[in-house]
């Protein structure tokens, strides 16, 4: 978070430079949102109308944002339990997602999945995957599907500085590279895993993205507060997926505000007060943007102030929207276990699926 | 009809779907360039290549939940575990995975796998590689888990759970591999059996006795011996399917004759025997003239030693005497 | 005697057991420095330091194994999963290393660890962190299961868990940790519950009631209703541990009461419930006025949705509606 | 294999150095009784007299008996199903070995456990492991166990090159590291996972034990055809172990002869009978060490050929005391589940254990 060496000016990169005002804008709105978004869901969760975990990303937010504005048809998105932002940047709705945290069934998944659970296929987002590194296969799997098809795309596979130590990711890594699977997989590396900072959970050489050496894999590690930064690196791992079907792995530092989940009361014993306003009022990824267009001339402190507020009323929208929503119907509970019985098939009909008396 | 062998049954499955299907894809330890550890898929990647049949590390974790993942987005890979047993390392990929995102996601996604591989004892190879999971995983719902007997059963299983769109556990049996048995020709037809429908494998009045895999086998020529040396008519239900499960034809078994005894290689304690008990004394509690009893293996981790291993597992003799027991006294 | 919380009995259990034996050492994500993510391990490591409690990285197979090999040595690691759920991805080391390796060495090995966690529904964390994987283990010969219902069973057992020269797996729930109960003061003396013991919660005539863990609790408050509300005596066995199961107390009051029903929170199929009636219909047969029935939850991963996951677990009212339909019309 | 670059001459390590004949003799005699030993069973085997699996380990001898040759009183050994070599290294008897394979009661493991469980923890060696790298967080927690004891020792894990991209292997290096757990990993790699030679199965930069250096590991590589390079790096290992309690990773380079189990029909098939031949001849270890020791003039071929026939005879001597041993009995199957019921204590008799009807 302190680099002060002297970096290029990514700015300048093409993917970056060929960015209309107008997209540039598109990318405040969406940190907006995303923020706007999670800060609505405290008062709702603080009242006991949501339940189960709530993982907050304030402070990450140019991760997400950076690396999906980058994304095509045929490139997917698949992230862990902290995965608001990313269904909005893939572009997803607030109120589906709002719903989903109120547990109703207009939610994204019916209510079925939760805070960690959001989805949309159809937007190339997979989810929101609970168990620590668990989705880190599917992502390969979700990649080589792509590759499968014949189709120019890739996945963009989120996991924390914590879930690099669990064995199903390492062996992702060396089936990627060792078959040419075009994923990229991003570290979010916001320095603690829980209440366990970088160095009390993982021995490495450097930087973690450097474990990719292992396998002989390309990797960089990448300054998330700066979005030009964000695209720029991303771009490379992208365009080797996509021309070369090789994966990737890119270490983003970042900073989560919060604690690890709103239920983490913890978060200021494990990390200091002042580590956590340095990284507020230096290192916001928010306001530097907001900061850089201001300083492009393509913003001003009034226009933003305008899009901040609509994110803001659209999330409020959202928690009504929610509320009013309908819960899922208890029947509702036997649907979506198996795709034959939904679809009232003939497989679906026959035998004995589900076994309460 | 043919007669051919269980692992060219299963083979002759997947050389169908993988002719009607360009997104049925292969994938396992040793299932292309060496032809499977136990030549199920013999000659599959001469013919079909690297894209269609591929070798995987041994990273069991990392290749099914990549089969997981790919098959989210329309492809079907039909993923070989070298022995079910090893199912352990993949747990979280099986049991979360496979079972939850179609929940998880509200419908949204759908898993459409097959994971096969050997799952039984008598071998000799230990307790970490004799697991019979069809239990452990039937426990999930989302999840289907399917044990054939026969070679018809395993080439008409097999389709079915190919085309399924829900997940299905296939386990087969490394003794049966070499069984030979009827199977329809090709040439007469699309063979294809529904997951979910029992098979009466031998009709009988006196008592009921249901298997799935290897142990219908067991089963069969004890229900024999029941006949020809004590005149017992025993009927023999074999499930083929665990989950979904025929429970009527169960049921109708046990009405009819009032009496049953599982027969189930794995262990006791909350073994597939133990649902199937609990359904029929449901199910058929009025017409139940005995306790059910069940045969399965004995409850310690599996032995190795080959004198001595195939006493630990279910018999013919064991099942006779299970079935002596709860028949009424001769007159 | 003392009120104390579920949690803090347990955790006077690691403290006494710490001192007891510089053998004991507790592990796990986030037990030290973080004081559990419970707070089940509070204040262990101030007073313990590095060395007695350890922060694992996020690695559970790993972790976990390495306890099982430390256990092989003598150490004696109380290794806490923050969720007994997070058992997937350590499946291998669980089922196969800890369960096994006394056996496949013949009894050269030994393996005195616990494994600890809340193993749960009912808060709204989603299917995968839901998991009550009671019968899944107890299915292996080689594992112990245990699974207390209020603090001073948290207590005991978990001291009983800890001497025990097997591996004993140790069911908790995130929603008992809170809850108060009498827990004998230290000054008295040594407090230990032997594994395997059930304990009779209630006392009744007319029906039994066999549940474990958290469904003891919704189970003595429909026993309660069943009484006041419709003049039934029914009889609450807590199981307590799973394996080693104290059968005789289950069977000795189905033979007094010629009715039961099972409540058990994991999903119906070969969940610890059908293990429980398999026992009964063989032990209790001729004593039974009426088939056994359970209470489970509905078949379906674990549900989110705050305003429904209630629906999907066992409750009070289901409990009261199950023991209705078996008991006879009134006169 | 065909390492040509001139290496230094390791018989002047003080390790080698400090060798006396006699233990030069005994090492000799070590890896013929290995030999002698896994070819003593072909026979039995082919007859049906063992089961399962039968994994030999015939050419690699030089690296289970150059490492654990170094091994003191708290040091310990664990491998995974290719085990018999390490077991005679440890000092267990062929007797007791033998009996095991043919599943008798007085085998090492009573006839339970088989080929790939060999078990002795009185000779520091627990076992002898079939899941494959299962056995790897199992040798982490004995050099925790260790350390946690006070003592200096370590434990010397062994696996195949194929099984290092198993997950729990990259969970054990990490904690191993981030905990100063004094456990050397020696890959074994003898260029074949079953049918699937090392480029097909792993990425990797260089050579496998590079992985190392994403956990900031120490590593080496060794030639596994030379006793003395073998004691020589491995006692560096040995050292860093004792002295700092810090993990290695050692790659030691090998071959194996036969298929990966006696079942392997495919062996010649992937690779080719040259390349087979070229290893017996250039490169078997066995034979390099005599030649050595005869160079040296501490052996003649006489007294070499004197050694291996008794290790021949011992071997046949350990058939017929196989042949002739008790089966265990049905009711055995029950021993050795739970500790409690074998030692008949209170625990052991209350409540049920096994669920048989
Ligand atoms: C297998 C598994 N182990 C433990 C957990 C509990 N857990 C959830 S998140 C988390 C910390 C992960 O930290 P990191 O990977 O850095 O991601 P971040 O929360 O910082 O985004 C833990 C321990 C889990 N969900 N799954
Ligand atoms: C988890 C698991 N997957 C697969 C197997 C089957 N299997 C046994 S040995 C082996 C090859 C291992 O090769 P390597 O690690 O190089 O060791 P080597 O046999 O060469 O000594 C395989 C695939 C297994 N035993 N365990
Ligand atoms: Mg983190
Ligand atoms: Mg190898």
């Amino acid at each position: 978070m302190d680099i002060t060496t002297t970096s290029p000016d990514y700015s300048s990169y093409p993917i970056n430079k060929n960015l209309s005002s107008e997209e540039k804008i598109d990318l405040y709105r969406l940190v907006c949102r995303m923020r706007r978004f999670e800060q609505g869901t405290q008062k709702p969760y603080s009242q006991g109308k949501m339940g189960g975990f709530l993982h907050l990303y304030i402070g990450q937010e140019s991760v997400a944002a950076g690396t999906i504005s980058l994304c095509g048809e045929n490139d997917h998105v698949i992230t862990a339990y902290r995965c608001h932002a990313h269904a909005l940047a893939c572009g997803m709705e607030m109120n589906e997602c709002m719903a989903e945290l109120f547990g109703k069934y207009s939610g994204c998944s019916k209510g079925k999945g939760g805070s960690m659970h959001f989805f949309a296929p159809d937007k190339n987002f997979w989810g929101g995957h609970g168990i620590v590194a668990g989705q880190t296969p599917l992502g390969l799997g979700l990649a080589y599907g792509v590759k499968y098809k014949g189709l120019k795309g890739c996945c963009i596979c989120y996991l924390g500085d914590g879930a690099i130590n669990q064995g199903a990711f390492h062996e992702s890594l060396n089936i990627a590279e060792l078959h040419n699977i075009p994923v990229i997989y991003v570290i979010e590396n916001n320095g603690y895993s829980m209440g366990t900072s970088q160095n009390r959970s993982s021995a490495y050489k450097n930087c973690l993205a450097q474990r990719a050496d292992a396998y002989d894999m390309q990797w960089d590690i990448v300054n998330g507060e700066d979005l030009y930064e964000v695209r720029a690196k991303t771009q490379i791992a992208i365009d080797r997926a996509h021309n070369e079907c090789k994966p990737t792995i890119l270490e983003i530092t970042t900073y989560r505000y919060y604690g690890h989940s709103v239920a983490d009361a913890n978060h200021k014993k494990y990390r200091t007060p002042e580590e956590i306003t340095k990284y507020k009022e230096d290192h916001d990824p928010v306001n530097l943007w907001k900061q850089r267009l201001i300083d492009e001339g393509i913003l001003t402190e009034e226009s933003a102030k305008q899009i901040d507020t609509e994110a803001k009323q659209e999330a409020a929208a959202s928690v009504k929207f929610a509320e009013e929503a309908e819960n899922p119907t208890v029947e509702s509970i036997f649907d979506d276990v198996y795709w034959e019985v939904d679809n009232d098939t003939e497989a679906g009909n026959t035998g004995r699926h589900f076994f309460n008396d | 009809m043919r007669e051919i062998e269980y692992r060219h049954a299963l083979r002759e499955a997947f050389d169908e779907e993988l002719e009607r299907d360009e997104n049925v894809v292969i994938m396992g330890e040793e299932v292309a360039q060496y032809n499977g550890a136990y030549k199920v898929t013999q000659g599959l990647w001469e013919k079909w290549g690297d894209k269609r049949i591929v070798d995987t590390p041994i990273s069991e974790a990392g290749f099914i939940g990549m089969g997981i993942g790919a098959s989210m987005l329309g492809v079907r890979p039909v993923m070989e575990l070298m022995f079910w047993s090893f199912h352990s390392v993949a747990f979280d990929q099986l049991v979360n995975n496979a079972a939850n995102v179609r929940y998880m996601s509200g419908g949204k996604c759908n898993c459409p796998i097959v994971v096969r591989g050997p799952a039984n004892g008598g071998t000799n190879v230990g307790a970490t590689h004799s697991h019979t999971p069809e239990g452990l995983f039937s426990a999930f719902p989302g999840l289907k888990v399917v044990s054939p007997a026969t070679p018809a059963d395993a080439k008409g299983l097999m389709k079915s759970a190919i085309r399924d769109n829900d997940p299905v556990y296939f386990m087969e049996s490394t003794l049966l591999y070499g069984m030979k048995g009827d199977v329809p020709d090709p040439a007469d037809g699309d063979f294809v059996i529904p997951l979910g429908v029992a098979d009466i494998k031998r009709e009988g009045t006196d008592v009921t006795l249901v298997a799935h895999g290897q142990s219908v086998i067991k089963t069969l020529e004890a229900a024999e011996i029941l006949q020809n040396e004590h005149g017992i008519s025993a009927e023999v239900v074999d499930l083929r399917s665990i989950r979904p499960l025929d429970q009527d034809a169960i049921i109708n078994s046990v009405k009819k004759t009032s009496r049953a005894v599982i027969v189930d290689e794995s262990k006791p304690f909350c073994g597939v025997s133990a649902q199937l008990i609990t359904l029929i004394q449901e199910y058929a509690f009025d017409y139940l003239d005995a306790p059910i009893k069940r045969v399965n293996s004995l409850d310690a981790p599996a032995i190795y030693s080959p004198a001595i291993e195939h006493e630990q597992l279910p018999s013919a003799k064991k099942i006779i005497d299970k079935v002596l027991s709860i028949m009424p006294a001769k007159a």
